[in-house]
């Protein structure tokens, strides 16, 4: 299949600190992608630098065989690139449904008409049209979780990543949220998930790194992760 | 203009002074914004009424910077209350640096002048000490005292802060709390009480700097306006929260300044701070010291 | 200004400086020393010229009053063939000269003109004290507003010696009545907690009573354009002196003081009540002594 | 089109007023009171729709009233002209000024503006031709037809540049701009990662907002018939500009106008029964006021007590 999603030889410093180094992962269109690793691990510094809210300080990036790693954020949006974030961040000066009407505007450059009836279908997908005219403040952690969902699918990307999209949330709730990433993953849409609950990454995922300080310790099918004894120690700090 | 050597050598040294003197205005804000992230606008507010205590204490026959010592423990207080109300308020509700923690500090800032006006009217005041109008004479240089003083005290107080950052517990905590605030409630410290101690050592700084400032020169409530230019200047460009970097970048811009006086004239000085600034915005805002 | 001239009033002006000179009211009558920005300064510039000087520095604060005199400053200085070796402005805001006072010295002037605001001046003075103006400045002041007040004088003591600056009267000075009528107000001043010393301006707010007195006396008469024509052609004899004026309301003959502080002490509103601490050097009609030269030795002359 | 009713009401009483006999001071007091209301809508495009800070509201003014002075004094150029000009070299400053600074947080744009203001304000100090500190004293040319007072003339000037700032602000908040602009203030990461470019919106933002503060600024030298730089970059109108929208409410565009109308006509009424000190006093205590208890403004306490009385 081909590479939607090539890192290559990606790093990152923060003063003296290295978040990432020498960073590689290849990601196939339409494949369902795990990345895992304990905090600190530089997870969501990699994502960070996928999506464009950081910059890599070397190593290429490239969507689609387009390199993107010296864009800004809402180019590679706009290519199709989607995400939510780990702790939510909604605009919570706006309605749900307002919510989504920032990418359909940004992105796909939709009339407001045309774009709140796109939206209304992502809600009803979501299961969140009931809350459609609510404000942030009004809503439960699982209802936030999926309009960061929501709000990365109203750009119609072709990647989705999904930012510990499940911490916090009870087991029926998590079933909840993996049924909507399997329902995308069906559309044809490639999604990389990075989570902290081993059970729903290794359940989802056709194919999982492990990062720990930053660095790539291992690379695989979820069955072969788990029994990976690196894997082991920096989970469980052995 | 006129140049020369020996004006340029005197203008450094005359620079070298100013700077450690407008270092130690800065470190206070050094702390509260570049450890805190606490958007202290104030703060030049906080030292001209740090001054004008001064100067009451002085008229009593008080040295000034002993009266700026023994007005520390009030600023203290004063910096804990300033911070609780900020965080009850702003920080709590997690809007802090936005528009409403800046308007905030703006708003006291200016409450702090008209009161000052008020109470003092908008003359200039000044205080009287043995080392005030004085000079030191070295070869062909005249070295005013009172720079020397204000040049000691700023040594003394950027040794101090560095050493109580680094060496005792709380200090490091409260570097600790500049960089990650969950790490440090895992390892059992409130962030908030932590931040709040800071808060008030800046402000009892603050003081201290205050009675420097009335040492220096004459006083007048709208003064503050001139040095958040020079504070935030020095903080930026010493990399947020870097106590040395702070001394070295006092340095940097009362050599700059002092050359400007020199060589173009007051009317351009108070743009040297700025213009600097925003160079510093422009092209490196991580500092030139920066962590 | 405009409104007595449209309403055709007689206007006594108090220590004004060429208001008149665009409205041309013809029933205005300034009571100063001075009438031209020259007025001002060419007492110390004949002082100076006296004690050999051939070269100045000016400063000048930037605003309109100060610019005023000391555009004055710089048309005396280039008739009188001294040489401008430093000429700058500073912004009112300053507070801190020690730049400027070793830039001065650092171009090695024989004379200072400086021209402030009592804040400004008070700074000067203080920053000269620390600073040093180099050994070969003979004279030093000319134009710094401020010295002529009680507070400051007290405030500044001894570091005023050897300045020679512009006043309008100072003890030691033989102007009829003037020491009875200072005698009557330090009396008073001392109840109304007012400047207790009153040598700069109640004399003149005094005589302006007492010229609105003789013209009154003399036409019998309150109409406006009586008085008027009478001061314009009469001499009157004032506390501070005959005084004439021109056709544009100002004296006649202007009559700024230059003076030089001496053996002045710190701490003593007292001491300048007595001559001797302000001598008079110009104008030569009510010297009370000469000026000592050059400025570091008048510092410390007693 | 219920908008545009009301602004051409508005204008047409402002002119009726302007011609009516009404007493001078009037005029002076609502000149203060209009540009006090176009000054914080212009501060709000930003500020308040965008949640960026801009402490530099006086640098941009004064920015458009030396503009005004040197196309004055050198070409004698119509007032019209001079609001233009004024508005384009504020636009042009807060372009500048956006670019360097608007990547950072918005802590070091806040300080980055006020930085602006007082090199401004030296660089005009030192700029001989504009009358250096001294300040210039303008010949006033004779005031146009149909109006027989320059307060008058220059009431009914400033009430259209206000009516235009409004109409602007208000076309902002509702295009695509302003949901932009909200998207920022929320969530400036969020904003970026849902395809909005926050940088150049910031920038339009900031061009718009100082160049109506310049256009603002341009008539005040012939209100005066003088310019000068310690009261044309004052940080009262910082205070002026910030506090109107903060004490009206900043997410709406009738927000400032209240919240200026409020401020600047209790500030008129304090400096005339007590002092020029105790109303800068009073607009600092009501913003923290403000900021404090009611973070929406009153536009806030009004839409509050709304819901409450249903």
């Amino acid at each position: 299949m081909a590479a939607i999603l090539e890192v290559n030889a990606v790093s990152k410093h923060f003063g003296g600190f290295t978040a990432l180094s020498d960073v590689s992962i290849r990601v196939a269109a339409g494949e369902r992608f795990g990345l895992i690793g304990p905090n600190g691990s530089g997870k969501t510094t990699l994502i960070n630098c996928v999506s464009g809210s950081l910059r890599n300080d070397s190593g290429s990036i490239a969507f689609q065989g387009e390199e993107i790693s010296r864009q800004p954020a809402y180019v590679r949006t706009r290519k199709g690139i989607a995400r939510s974030f780990q702790v939510p961040r909604p605009f919570h000066t706006m309605t749900v449904l307002e919510n989504l009407l920032v990418p359909t505007a940004y992105v796909r450059h939709l009339k407001d008409s045309e774009g709140e009836a796109q939206a209304m279908q992502i809600l009803t997908d979501m299961g969140l049209a009931a809350k459609a005219r609510a404000y942030a403040a009004e809503l439960s952690q699982v209802e936030l979780r999926k309009l960061e969902l929501a709000r990365a699918m109203a750009s119609q990307p072709k990647l989705l990543i999904s930012d510990e999209a499940m911490a916090g949330l009870s087991g029926s709730e998590v079933d909840e949220v993996l049924k909507i990433l399997f329902d995308l993953n069906e559309k044809g849409i490639t999604i990389i998930m990075i989570e902290h609950i081993m059970q729903a990454v290794m359940r989802f995922s056709q194919r999982v790194i492990c990062l720990d300080a930053g660095k790539i310790i291992c690379e695989g099918a979820p069955t072969e992760i788990v029994k990976n004894p690196d894997v082991q120690k920096a989970y469980l700090g052995a | 203009m006129i140049f020369s050597l020996d004006l340029l050598t005197e203008a450094v040294i005359f620079g070298v002074l100013l700077g450690c003197f407008y270092a130690a205005v800065s470190i206070g804000l050094s702390v509260s914004f570049g450890l805190l992230d606490v958007p202290h606008v104030a703060h030049p507010a906080v030292m001209i009424l740090g001054s004008y205590f001064t100067y009451l204490l002085a008229n009593q026959g008080l040295d000034p910077i002993l009266s700026g010592v023994i007005l520390m423990p009030a600023f203290f207080v004063l910096g804990v209350l300033i911070y609780r109300f900020y965080y009850e308020s702003f920080e709590k509700r997690g809007s802090e640096a936005g528009v409403r923690g800046l308007a905030f500090f703006f708003g006291l800032a200016f409450i702090i002048e008209i009161g000052l006006i008020l109470t003092f009217g908008v003359d200039q005041r000044t205080v009287r000490a043995a080392y005030i109008g004085s000079s030191w004479e070295l070869g062909d240089y005249r070295i005013p005292y009172r720079m020397l003083v204000a040049f000691g005290v700023a040594l003394a107080l950027t040794l101090a802060l560095t050493i109580y950052l680094s060496k005792t517990f709380i200090g490091r905590a409260i570097k600790a709390v500049a960089q990650d605030q969950g790490a440090l409630r895992l390892m059992g410290a409130n962030p908030v009480r932590i931040k709040q101690w800071a808060f008030g050592i800046a402000t009892a700084v603050s003081a201290l700097a205050g009675a420097m400032v009335i040492v220096v020169g004459p006083v007048e409530p709208s003064m503050d306006r001139l040095y958040i230019g020079r504070t935030f200047c020095i903080v930026v460009l010493a990399g947020l929260g870097s106590m040395t970097g702070t001394l070295a970048s006092g340095l940097i811009l009362g050599i700059s300044e002092s050359i400007v006086l020199m060589f173009f004239g007051a009317s351009w000085a108070p743009a040297v701070a700025f213009g600097l600034l925003l160079v510093v915005l422009g092209i490196r805002p991580q500092g030139l010291f920066g962590r | 200004m405009p409104l007595a001239k449209e309403r055709g009033k007689l206007l006594m002006g108090n220590f004004s400086f060429q208001v008149n000179a665009k409205v041309q009211h013809d029933m205005y009558f300034n009571n100063s020393p001075w009438n031209d920005a020259s007025s001002w300064s060419d007492g110390f510039f004949a002082a100076g010229k006296k004690a050999g000087a051939k070269t100045l520095a000016v400063l000048a604060a930037d605003n309109d009053f100060a610019q005023n005199l000391a555009n004055g400053a710089r048309t005396l200085a280039e008739k009188a063939g001294i040489k401008s070796v430093f000429d700058q402005n500073y912004p009112p805001t300053t507070t801190d000269f020690s730049s400027l006072i070793r830039a001065i010295r650092a171009a090695k002037p024989e004379m200072v003109f400086v021209m402030s605001y009592p804040n400004d001046s008070v700074a000067i003075i203080r920053a000269v004290n620390e600073i040093g103006v180099g050994s070969q400045v003979q004279l030093f002041g000319g134009g710094m507003v401020g010295l002529q007040f009680t507070p400051i004088m007290s405030t500044l003591g001894s570091l005023l010696n050897g300045v020679t600056n512009y006043n309008s009267y100072v003890p030691g000075m033989k102007y009829p009545g003037i020491e009875d009528f200072l005698k009557r107000y330090a009396a008073k001043a001392a109840e109304a907690k007012v400047d207790p010393l009153g040598f700069y301006l109640p004399p003149f707010n005094y005589a302006i009573g007492q010229i609105l007195e003789r013209a009154i006396t003399a036409t019998k008469s309150i109409n406006d354009k009586t008085l008027a024509n009478w001061l314009h052609a009469n001499e009157v004899h004032t506390i501070v002196g005959p005084i004439r004026w021109g056709k544009d309301g100002e004296w006649a003959n202007a009559r700024v003081v230059q003076a030089q502080f001496r053996g002045v002490a710190d701490k003593d509103v007292e001491q300048f009540r007595q001559p001797g601490k302000q001598v008079v050097i110009y104008p030569d009609a009510y010297k009370t002594g000469d000026v000592i030269t050059p400025f570091e030795k008048a510092r410390s002359a007693k | 089109m219920k908008y545009w009713i009301s602004v051409a009401v508005i204008l047409v009483l402002t002119l009726g007023v302007a011609l009516s006999p009404v007493n001078e001071y009037f005029f002076f007091a609502a000149y203060f009171v209009l540009t006090a209301i176009a000054l914080s809508t212009a501060w709000n495009i930003l500020g308040g729709y965008a949640g960026y800070v801009n402490f530099g509201t006086p640098a941009f003014f004064g920015v458009g009233a030396y503009t005004a002075v040197v196309l004055f004094k050198w070409l004698g150029a119509p007032l019209p002209v001079q609001i233009v000009a004024g508005a384009v070299m504020g636009g042009l400053l807060g372009f500048g000024v956006g670019l360097l600074t608007l990547r950072l947080r918005g802590i070091f744009f806040a300080i980055g503006t006020i930085a602006v203001i007082f090199i401004m304000e030296t660089l005009m100090i030192n700029w001989r031709y504009v009358g250096g500190a001294t300040g210039l004293q303008l010949v006033r040319p004779p005031v146009s037809v149909p109006f027989d007072t320059y307060a008058r003339m220059l009431f009914m000037v400033i009430a259209v540049v206000a009516v235009v700032a409004v109409s602007i602000a208000r076309y902002v908040q509702d295009s695509w701009i302003g949901r932009g602009l909200r998207a920022i203030r929320d969530s400036e990461e969020a904003a970026e990662c849902s395809g909005v470019p926050t940088l150049r919106l910031k920038l339009i933002a900031c061009v718009i907002s100082g160049g109506l503060m310049g256009a603002v600024g341009a008539p005040m030298p012939m209100y005066l018939s003088f310019i000068e730089p310690a009261s044309t970059f004052s940080l009262n109108y910082t205070i002026a500009a910030l506090g109107g929208s903060i004490i009206g409410g900043m997410s709406h565009w009738g927000g400032p106008i209240i919240g200026a109308l409020v401020l600047s006509t209790l500030q008129q009424i304090i400096t005339v029964t007590i002092s020029g000190e105790v109303n800068v006093l009073v607009v600092g205590v009501l913003l923290v006021l403000f900021v404090v208890l009611a973070p929406e403004g009153v536009l806030g306490l009004f839409k509050r007590w709304l819901r409450s009385s249903k």
